[in-house]
Formats: structure tokens, sequence, C-alpha cells
């Protein structure tokens, strides 16, 4: 244990769990959002996510962007941002729609028991991820430097970098805009009614087929959102990158409660402060450990996490 | 009824689940040896009342006494070793293992055979194994199909998967069978047949609690009847006293100015 | 007319229907031939005189694996299996997803390397053991710590819903991985624990039974042990133990208010898996000479998942199928490759090269699998017969319009 | 059903039948002496030539095909062969193919294996067998002590290139506080232990990553509140690119260390030519570009790009057992008794072979090289002094 590094680097150790956690929280919505409708851990998800970041990559590659490139001026960094965004959000959620049509589409036609979606997603997982890597040689990328690394402020020990705030702001907003459209809007209803009786909700005249491509496609949007931000932070991507990422978002979920949009951002947040505080103390290497276990005794204690189960039904 | 010794005794029971008050201070009382029905319209507490004594709820308030012991906050596997068996209202048979398997579950409730010796096949295994397959046959054969006994449960039909049911719960040897709903979806010559078959399993000495809706069926094999409406009690008694309550009356048909 | 009976079409060869028909005496002997025939399986002049043709010169040899030594690919298959059979008591017959099963197969192998090494840390800093141990008697301490663990992990676990059971077993076999990966602490982490012992016995000439070069005796211990497992397990799949576990899988609320006890009989289930996924390990050490933190990655808890479900859950002989194609499928297709030239890598229009070589295709090739077969075949391909007769029920049942 | 029955039974007295003529043909073969025969011999080259390392290993594979594609063109008549065995890194992968290769009477030497981990498991294997090998970049040492006749290593050790880090972060680079962090390898705490030991009391902080980490922010925070002036990384690129990428954007200007396992193009790459610029590496090999020889002109003209990482170290090895051949040492026993009398300068390292007693290179031939990251390309090639 090591109370000294906690407390010094207290400041900087909260900006980056806090940003690091932002991520957490958009690939989480994700899970929550397709868990909420189809009660379905939605395991390739994290792959959606990956293909993000490359989609990023890949665009930024065509604006004459790499790793070697020398950093670009703000307006011109925004604007490699913003098509970024627009670029990956379509490409993962074109890749979740995907998904959902070749590999639990059928299933659901012919009926087939839960765990057999879990396995199909498994499988689709390792299509993806492997796909990729066939397509990449394996090889891990750089990412360019888009952001100036500068802080943005310094006040009492406290900085925060560009991509920190943004990050943070960004999710902050897709959250409130996400639980205005599944309050608000007619598609929202929709996604509440066959979350709540899918039966029901498809005598209503509600398409349950539509609704359910709508969340896998919302789902791929914000993974899209959280790959750019990921590739602003981390500065790289690889095949295989999607795993612990959506492993995490994933615990997230379920630390706020799955099936809960806004337990999906309190979840990732804490996850992300829990691991910076816990890095600090135990040391980087435990980074996981800590995670899971925290995981583990939230679950003993409260079986359906922080803010319970809501989008969907109660289970009898 | 001679002695009147109390077998299951529901103590002023109420149970809350959030706001909503499921069951009001019910209170009522099983002897042993009787059929007891528990009616009452949609919605009025039957089988949340029925969960409460399996143990799959907890009570609120109040106590439920099964051969003078505490039944709840005991584990659900205990209290059916105690000797209180259940059917579902909607069929929850293991779909995919056979009849005979099916009851043979039942039966296991009283077997203790676990890992080790089932492992090395140790004598108690045989022993068990045997005395349960000669209990379950004979358990199809007095519900009446035993030619079914090697079909797996889903592809039977829905009468004789009501039956395997009730043959399943008695293999547990119950002291108590709780039946919720057995004549749902029944015509008249299947409730009929029912019917007979409840009258025989109390001769053989277990008691029978009855939720039904089907008024006739209740009325003609029940020895007395307990009434519940919105989680309360609102009438006991023989069925001719209770068919003339007003109260049953108007809960059933209807306060005309309600409709 | 005659008397024959109409002939109804049948599709596939319904061996296993031809094989029950038999007589008692014939079965026996089938079956008798059938095991000897397994342990001719290493050696290479088996598949010399299968009687295939062998193009000349070409290095081919039908079913053999000419890349990797094919004694060595049947054994690394018999451990896959005894995965597989473990990973069926406790997702097949008690229907718990536990995607972690990797982590018991660590914890054997780690016990019979920490206790059989000459340089275990045991000996060498914390002076608990004099000299190392035989293999053999590590053995059983192997198997009963995976099963201690299974019933550690089980414990606070098999409370949770289903769900959220698979992520926390992934969770548990990342943990062990990162405690393994620990290199101050006592399974010396990346560096791992060389000189393992191996399985005692000498050939009369005194050289050891199982030594480096020949891996045959290894795949022979093997294919004994999961002999021996297939035995007791099918003891308890046909006892009151089997029937609480199908029934907890079909309907756990049914089977407690039947009189099972469930949270025993999901414990007994993990342990039981957790035991013989140990013993996979042990087998596995006593063979590999090296134990390091390297192999224990969620990719093999992957592959076993895939053998379980790819075979068929719930069916022993699927368990067995499933982990002996995971293994020997791609091992084969490389030497098929390699002799007839399959090409490791593609260049597509000069920008992209693709990765083809088997190794690595393997598991977009298990996941497209894995997928096809939940859709078009979910009993798998060598099912238990009533799963596939629930299954075909379920399909029919749907409504045709959506 | 008779019928049936008997077809059944026929079959399997058949099946019977064949693996007993199988068993005894076996035997037959074990008896012939294998090896003997002087065309057709091979050389195996074993390491990861795929997945995530083959970028350190694949450059050293083809100095090996160039040496032999020379020695067959120059010799004629000779037709060695290069057989390569694809480990993927991954010591669960390695018996299998040692098993193999142990199998092919006419390979007689192995070039490799390229790394620790899948020595560990393989060199038992091919002792066992009498093969000799030579690795190019199997830098632990522990290698040296487990009795494996046939092990040779054709470069220094970690414990050659661990205290050579630490000096230069001493002398050259001048660092007085160095913050140290290792990915948990073998290889990785094996190069911490050396440079600790030399630093003593320099080194102000210490943490462990793990494979596949991708997120370093606390470690970044901790390396800047421990006011380091250098960072010593023990590991491979896949996380130290985007490590250093972190370790840049979060502010630090020190100097950034680390071991041969970096010493790749991916790192170039992956971190960006601006945050990798003035990134050091250490290699126990000299630069393979600036190669003594036709090597670098040969390579680029047979394989279209400037050698990498132990190209040359693999060329030179793989041509010290082709000297074998030439001197009609064609058994693996002749070989390795070849081996352990050889002395000769590697054309393109310039180093001069001869192996001590336990397998390691004579001590004096040991160069532990420096390089820096300079405009995207590893420059400024410079020998460490000896301590």
């Amino acid at each position: 244990m090591n109370f000294d590094d906690l407390i010094q680097g207290f400041p900087d150790l909260t900006t980056t769990g806090l940003a690091q956690g932002s991520v957490y929280a958009l690939v989480a919505l994700g899970y929550t959002l397709v868990y909420g409708v189809l009660r379905l851990i939605n395991f390739a998800h994290s792959e959606v996510f990956m293909y993000g970041t490359f989609a990023a990559l890949w665009t930024w590659g065509l604006m004459g962007y790499d790793s070697n490139s020398t950093r670009p001026s703000l307006g011109m960094a925004l604007l490699l941002i913003l098509v970024a965004l627009v670029v990956a959000a379509l490409f993962s959620g074109g890749v979740a729609v995907l998904l959902e049509t070749v590999a639990y589409r059928p299933l659901r036609k012919r009926n087939a028991p839960p765990l057999a979606f879990l396995i199909s997603a498994i499988g689709a997982s390792f299509v993806l991820a492997e796909a990729m890597g066939a397509l990449t040689e394996r090889r891990q990328q750089g990412i360019p430097s888009i952001l100036p690394s500068t802080p943005l402020f310094t006040a009492g020990g406290w900085t925060v970098t560009p991509v920190q705030l943004m990050t943070l702001v960004v999710a902050l907003g897709v959250m409130f805009a996400l639980d205005w459209f599944v309050s608000k809007t007619r598609f929202g209803r929709g996604i509440r009614a066959v979350a709540q009786d899918a039966d029901t909700a498809a005598l209503m005249g509600v398409n349950k087929g539509r609704v359910i491509a709508l969340v896998f496609l919302l789902g791929g949007l914000l993974a899209g959102v959280a790959a750019v931000f990921y590739n602003l932070k981390q500065g790289n991507t690889r095949f295989n990158g999607g795993f612990l990422i959506g492993l995490k978002a994933f615990s997230a979920a379920v630390l706020g409660g799955i099936g809960n949009l806004r337990g999906a951002l309190i979840g990732g947040l804490l996850l992300g402060l829990v691991e910076a505080y816990g890095a600090a103390l135990f040391g980087s290497n435990w980074t996981n450990v800590i995670a899971f276990v925290v995981l583990l005794v939230l679950l003993m204690f409260r079986p359906t996490g922080l803010l319970g189960e809501s989008l969907g039904r109660a289970r009898a | 009824m001679s002695e009147r010794k109390p077998l299951l005794e529901v103590d002023n029971v109420t149970l809350r689940f959030g706001g909503v008050v499921a069951l009001n201070q019910v209170d009522f009382t099983l002897y042993e040896g009787e059929i007891l029905g528990l009616i009452g319209p949609n919605g009025a507490g039957k089988t949340t009342c029925f969960n409460a004594m399996t143990g799959v709820y907890l009570p609120t308030e109040g106590q439920i006494r099964f051969k003078g012991e505490q039944v709840s906050g005991k584990k659900r596997n205990k209290i059916t070793k105690m000797g209180m068996a259940r059917t579902f209202q909607n069929i929850r048979l293991f779909p995919e293992m056979t009849a005979l398997e099916n009851v043979l579950v039942g039966a296991d409730a009283h077997n203790t055979t676990s890992v080790p010796t089932a492992l090395l096949r140790l004598p108690k295994h045989w022993r068990e194994e045997r005395r349960s397959k000669a209990r379950a046959l004979e358990l199809l054969d007095f519900v009446g199909i035993t030619g079914r006994s090697d079909d797996l449960a889903r592809n039977l039909s829905y009468g004789d998967q009501r039956r395997l049911e009730i043959a399943r719960a008695l293999a547990t040897n119950p002291a108590l069978l709780c039946l919720d709903e057995p004549a749902a979806g029944f015509n008249p010559a299947e409730k009929v047949a029912l019917l007979e078959l409840i009258k025989k399993i109390r001769d053989s000495g277990v008691t029978v609690l009855l939720i039904e809706h089907d008024m006739r069926l209740v009325m003609g094999v029940t020895d007395r009847i307990i009434v519940l409406e919105f989680g309360k009690k609102i009438a006991e008694g023989t069925p001719a006293e209770v068919r003339d309550n007003p109260k049953v009356v108007a809960a059933y048909l209807g306060v005309p100015d309600a409709a | 007319m005659t008397t024959e009976p109409i002939k109804q079409p049948r599709r596939g060869l319904h061996l296993g229907d031809r094989f029950r028909a038999l007589p008692k005496p014939a079965r026996i002997a089938a079956i008798v031939v059938g095991i000897a025939l397994l342990y001719v399986l290493p050696l290479k002049g088996f598949y010399e005189n299968l009687g295939f043709p062998i193009p000349v010169g070409s290095g081919y040899l039908p079913f053999y694996t000419t890349g990797s030594d094919m004694a060595n690919v049947l054994f690394q298959c018999g451990y896959y299996i005894l995965l597989a059979l473990g990973l069926n008591v406790v997702l097949g017959y008690a229907g718990l997803l536990d995607l972690g099963f990797f982590g018991f197969f660590a914890v054997g192998a780690y016990t019979v390397a920490l206790l059989t090494s000459p340089d275990s840390k045991l000996i060498t800093e914390y002076n608990w053991l004099e000299s190392p141990w035989p293999w053999l008697v590590t053995v059983p301490i192997g198997v009963s710590l995976a099963l201690l663990s299974g019933v550690l992990l089980g414990w606070p676990t098999l409370r949770l819903r289903g769900d959220y059971l698979a992520i926390v077993t992934l969770g548990f076999a990342e943990i062990i991985r990162i405690v393994a990966k620990n290199q101050d602490w006592i399974l010396n982490g990346d560096r791992g624990i060389p000189s393992v012992a191996h399985p005692p016995g000498t050939w009369s000439d005194g050289s050891p039974v199982f030594g480096i070069l020949d891996w045959s005796p290894y795949y022979w211990l093997v294919l004994t042990v999961i002999i021996a497992v297939i035995f007791l397990i099918r003891n308890l799949a046909n006892s009151r133990v089997g029937r609480a576990w199908i029934a907890i899988r079909e309907d756990e609320d049914a089977a407690e208010l039947m009189g099972v006890p469930t949270f025993k009989f999901k414990l007994w289930a993990f342990a039981i898996g957790a035991a013989v996924g140990g013993l996979s390990g042990t087998l596995w050490a006593g063979q590999a000479n090296f134990v390091n933190s390297a192999t224990f990655s969620l990719e093999n808890s992957i592959l076993v998942l895939a053998a379980v479900v790819l075979g068929g859950a719930g069916s022993i002989g699927g368990a067995i199928l499933g982990g002996f194609l995971v293994i020997y499928l791609p091992e084969w297709l490389r030497s098929v490759g390699d002799v007839f030239g399959w090409p490791h890598s593609v260049d597509v229009f000069g920008i992209f090269r693709l990765d083809t070589s088997p190794t690595s295709l393997r598991f977009i090739i298990f996941g497209a699998l894995l997928i096809v077969v939940m859709i078009y075949r979910p009993q798998g391909l060598w099912p238990n017969r009533r799963r596939a007769a629930e299954l075909k029920d379920r399909q029919k049942e749907v409504a045709p319009v959506e | 059903m008779r019928q049936r029955l008997a077809r059944v039974l026929g079959g399997v007295a058949i099946l019977a039948l064949v693996a007993g003529g199988a068993a005894a043909c076996k035997k037959e073969e074990a008896t012939t002496p294998g090896g003997s025969t002087v065309s057709g011999l091979k050389i195996g080259f074993f390491g990861a030539l795929t997945g995530d390392n083959a970028g350190l290993v694949t450059p050293g594979k083809n100095g090996a095909e160039l040496a032999i594609a020379e020695y067959n063109a120059a010799n004629p008549g000779a037709d060695v062969q290069l057989v390569p065995f694809d480990s993927q890194g991954s010591p669960d992968k390695a018996a299998a193919l040692a098993t193999s290769a142990v199998a092919d009477a006419k390979i007689i030497g192995i070039v490799g294996p390229a790394f620790s981990g899948e020595s560990e498991v393989a060199n038992p294997i091919f002792d066992q067998a009498g093969l000799p090998i030579i690795t190019q970049s199997a830098t632990r040492p522990s290698l040296n002590s487990k009795g494996w006749k046939i092990f040779h290593r054709g470069v220094g050790n970690d414990l050659s290139q661990g205290p050579a880090i630490g000096r230069y972060l001493k002398d050259v680079a001048k660092a007085t506080k160095v913050f140290i962090v290792d990915d948990q390898s073998a290889y990785g705490t094996g190069l911490r232990d050396e440079v600790k030991k030399i630093l003593g009391a320099a080194v102000v902080g210490q943490d462990k990553v793990t494979e596949k980490q991708q997120e370093f922010g606390p470690v970044v925070t901790a390396v800047k509140s421990s006011g380091a002036d250098a960072v010593f990384y023990g590991g491979y690129t896949p996380e130290a690119a985007p490590f250093l990428k972190q370790l840049r954007a979060g502010g630090f200007k020190g100097t950034f260390i680390g071991g041969d396992g970096l010493y790749d193009a991916n790192m170039l790459s992956v971190t960006g030519k601006a945050d990798v610029e003035g990134a050091v590496v250490t290699c126990p090999c000299g630069p393979a570009t600036a190669a003594k020889g036709n090597f670098v002109a040969d390579f680029k003209a047979k394989f279209g790009t400037d050698p990498g990482v132990y190209a040359d170290v693999a060329y030179d090895l793989t041509k010290v057992f082709l000297e074998g051949f030439k001197a009609g040492k064609t058994t693996r026993a002749d070989l390795q008794a070849f081996l352990g009398t050889y002395n000769g300068v590697g054309s393109a390292t310039g180093v001069t072979y001869k192996w001590e007693a336990n397998g390691e290179l004579d001590p004096a031939q040991v160069a532990v090289w420096a390089f820096t990251a300079k405009d995207g390309a590893w420059a400024n090639a410079t020998q460490i002094p000896k301590g």
C-alpha cells in the first residue's frame, strides 16, 4: 500500500480516472441498452467499439494524419475530431446492426434458449476481433496526436488536459441526450415498451424487430463516440484492444445496475476512479484485480447494482 | 373430522410489496385429513398466499406454522422435506426429463445419496434408486399415466402434464399437498376425473389444499372453504355456508354499481 | 403388399441407433476394439497403412499432422477433452455458464509444478519442502485444491443470477492469471517454474516411460484417465445427483420446491467440474516440464467453451468430439496447408496483407462455427438424444409470423 | 441383423490388423540410422513468425534465409533448406514444434528459439535429441545454467544488457532520479533487477504494468510526482509505445530508455515521430543497418527492406552452421562438436563467435549498443562503454 502516492497524485488521479470512466460509461450504455431490452449480454459489443477505433484511425489517415504527423492547429484538430466522431459512430453503429442481423436475429426467430444467444455473441466477438487481426497483421497502430497536451488550467494541484475535459463533457452530454431520447421521443417509448413486455408491445403495434435494431444502432453509435476518445487518450489501438474495455464497461454497467441508463454513467465513472486510486495504492498491475473485486463485493450486497435495474421489468 | 388436529396454521399473515398489500392479516387453520378450498376472484391473493406458505415469499407480519413448526425463513427445499408439496398454476415440469425422471426428482427429496455415494455406486445408491423407482412407478399408476413413463414430459398431453405434476409432488411424500388451479384448461370430463383423483389422494392420507376458480369443482370436493378478496379473508366455512354468504356472492358476481 | 414395414426417410447414418440395436456382447466387443484403436492413434505407421492413397513425395499422410508431432497433438486433444468433460458437467448438466473454467486448470498445473520442481520457491525460498515430491503424489493434491477453489468461487457467486455468473467467473480467471503473473510471488510469474516432474515408470532398458521426446505414453495416460473420468461422470449423471442437475437446469425454482437442495448441487457441479479441470492441469504439468503464467489466457477458456457447445452441451460424446476438434482441426489444417502450399498471408490490392495461416484463422473459424451451430444445430454435433428432441420442438413452436 | 453384426466385426478386425502392421512398421523404421546422408540437410528456424512479437523475429528469419541462399548458390550441389517453426512466441506451442523438429532427422541445427519462455520448453527437447541450437535473441541469463549441452547464445544476455542500461543512464544521460517500470515478464523483470543494482539510490520510484495494458494514467501520475528525470521501461513495444505516448502527453520531458524488446519499427510508428523522439533503446547487438560487408545491400536486394533487428546476427549464426556443413559435419553430434571448438568472425556483425562451456558467447565479444530515436528512425548507434 502506498498512501503517499495516492495523496500526492490525488488531483491527477481523479481527472485521469474520470476521463477513463467516461469511456467506460459510453461503452457501458451500449451493454445496458441491449440488456434492458433483450436480457442479453451482448458479448460482442467490445468489438463494435474496437471497430470504431479503427474507423477513426482510418478516417484520420485518409485526411492525411498518421502517428508521425505533427500536431494540427486547434481548428483543424476540432474538425478532425468531429469528422472522426461521425464516421466512427456510424461505422460502429453499422457493425452493431450487422451483428444483430447475423448473430442474434436468426436465433430470435427460432426461439433459441438464452444460453444460445450468449454463445453466439462470444462467437461473433471472436470473428470480429480476429477478422480485424488478419486485416491489420495483428499489429498495433499508432494514433496521431491531435489535441495539445498542455493543461487547460492548473489550480491548486489540479490540472485538466483538453482530452480529459472533452471526454467527460461529451460523455455527460451524450448521457443526457440519450436520457431525453428514451424518455421523450416516440422511438424511446417504443424501446421502453419492448423492454417492459415485448409481446404486448408487439400487439400494440410496436415493430419489435425495428426497435431491437434501433437499440443496437444506438449502442453502436455510443461505442463509436467512445472509440474516438479512447484513441485520443490512449494513443494506439489494436485488434484485441476491445476485450478489456468491454469487460470493464460491462462491469461498470453491472455496478450501476444493468439496464439502467444513469446507472451505466455512475458505474463507469466510479469504476474509472476506483481503478485510478487503486492503481496508485497497490500498483498499476493490480488494476484489473481491484476492478473485479469491487464488482464482486458489490454484487454480494446489492445484487442488482447501485441504482437497480430500471429499463426493463422487474425480474420475478 | 373427529380429532381436528391442526396441520397448517396461517396466523395473521400480512405481506406487502412496496406499497401494495398483497395479503392483509389472513388467518386460517388447515386440519389433518381434510380438503380445504382457497377461492377468490382474480388477484385476490390466492397464489401469493400459497407462495408464502411454501417459502417463496417471507411474510411481512404474522406466522405460518406447519406441524407446529415455524415455516417462514426456512429454505424452500427444507419446507418440502417437512411434508409440504405443491403444483404450479402454469405447469412447471422439467420438460427435458422423462415422466419417470420427473417423479424421481420428487422422490429424491427424501434420499440422501450425494456425490461420493453416486460416484462409487455404494449400496445406498442402489437401495435408494430401487426404492424410488418403485415408488415413482406406483405414483404414475396412481395418477393414471403409467404408459407414458418413458416419454419426455414436454411431449405429454396437457392433462397428462397436470397429472404428472401431481405425481411428482406426491413423490416427495407430503403430509399436505397444495394444488394451484389444477383444473385450469380442463374440459368437464377431465374435471370429473380430477375430482376423483383428489378424493383418492385424500383417502390415501394426504391433506389437500386446493386453490380453484371453478366453483363447481370446489363445492364438489372440499370439506371447507376459505374465501379471499383483495388479500383479506372474507369468509370461511363449509361449501354450503360459503355459497350462501352474501359477501362471497358480491365478490364473485361483483357489486352491481361497481360494474 | 409385403409385410415390410414402411420405410421412413432417414437422414444421416444413425450410427447411434444402429449401435444400440446390436446385442450386448457385440456392443461390448465393439467398445473394447474401439478403445484399443484409440491407443494406436499416435503411431505414424498406422496412418501409412490406412489404405488411403498417399501422394508420393508430398509428405502428406491422411489424418496425420505433419506440422507438429502427432502424439503431442493427441495429448493436447486429451487434456482439452478432459477440460470439456469437466465444463460439460457445469454447463451441460447444471446449466451454469462458467467463462473462467481454465482457471481450475491453472490451479491443478501450478500445484504440481510447485510441489515437484526443485526450482520451486517452496523449496528455494520458503523452505516449506525439503525436496521435491514425486508427480503421482501431487496429482490428488492438485485435484483437491482445484475442487476446493471451485467451492470457494461457487460459494459466493452461485447465489447470483445466471447472467452475472458468466462475468464473475470470467473475472475469477482473470484474477488467477494476474496473480500468477506477479513475479515476486510464489508462482514466479512469467519466469515460471522449470523442471516439473514427469509421471513415474521406466522401460526395461532403464529409460523413463514418460520422457521428453516420445509423447505417446502421455497420450496413453491421458486416454486412460479420460476413460475413467467418463465412467465416473456417467455414474453421477445416472443418479440422484444427475437428476438434480438437470432439474436445476430446466427450472431452478421448481427443482427447489420439489425438495432439491439446489445450491448444494450447483456447488457440487462447480466442484466436480473444477476437479476434472484441475486433473487436466496436473496431467498437462506432468508433461509440460515448464509452467508459467503465459498459458492461462482467456482464449483457452473460450476454446473449452467452444468445444463443449460445438460437441453438444449435456452430452459426454459431444464433449469428447468437441475437445478433439478444437485442437486437432487447426493442426491438421496446418499440415494439409503446408503440404499443398496454403499461403500464410495474402496481399490484398497491395494495401493489406491478410494473415491466413490456419493457427491464426482458427478463432475466426471457431467463432463463425459457434454462430452457425447456434442457429442451425443448437444441440451440437453429437447431441444428447433428448436435448436434440427438445430443441427441435422449441423451433416448431415458434409462430410463423413475427 | 446377423449380417450387419458380421460386417461390423469384420471391419473392426481389419482395422486391428492394419494397426498391428502399423506398429510393426514403426519399429523397423526406428532401427534404420538416420541423418547420414549429405544431401537435403536442413536448418530449423524457431520463433514467433506470426503474432504480436513477430516484428522482433522475422528479420532474423530473413537473415537466415539469405545466408542459406548464398551458400546454395556458392556451392553447386548444395540444397540446404530452412525450415521455419512458428511458435508465435508462446511456450505452450513450442513443445509440439520442437518435437516435430527433432523427428526430422535432416534437421541438424536450429537457429533460435528466439525468446526465452519458449526456450524453457523447447531446449530440453533439443537437448534430449542432441540437436544443437544457437539463439540469436533469447537473453534470459538462467538459460545457461540448465545443463543443456546443445545450448549456444549468439549475443550477450540480460546480465550484460541490464548493467549497460544502468551505466548509460548514469554516465551518458546523467540521470539522477530514475523511475523504473516493468511489465512483469521474465525479460522485463530480469532487466529491471540489473538496472536497479547499478543505479542504487538513484531509483526514485517503481511500478509494474501488465501485458495488454493500455491505460497508463496512474503510472504517469506516479512518474510525475516522483520528480524523475528518466524512466526505464523493462518490457516490450505493445505496452511501451502507448506508455511513452501518454508520458509525453502528461508532460514528462526526461529520458526514456528500454532494452532490445523496444528495438523495432513498431515502437517508432506506434508512438509517433514527435513523441518517440529522443527515446533510447539498447541491444546486445550492433545496428543491423550498419552491418559489415555486403550484408545490408544483399538483404535489401532480396527482401526489399532494410535489415531489421537481429537480421545480421541470425545471418552470421546460420553461416556458422553452414561452415560446419562445408567441413563435412553432417550429423547432429558432429555439428555439436564443431560448435564447441568454433572460433570465427561473423561477416555481418564482426563479432568473433566463440562459445564457453555453458553455451555463452565469450564475454570479451559481448557489446551492448544504444540507439536513439531521431526523426522516426533508430539512429546514433553508440557502443555503451564496458563497466
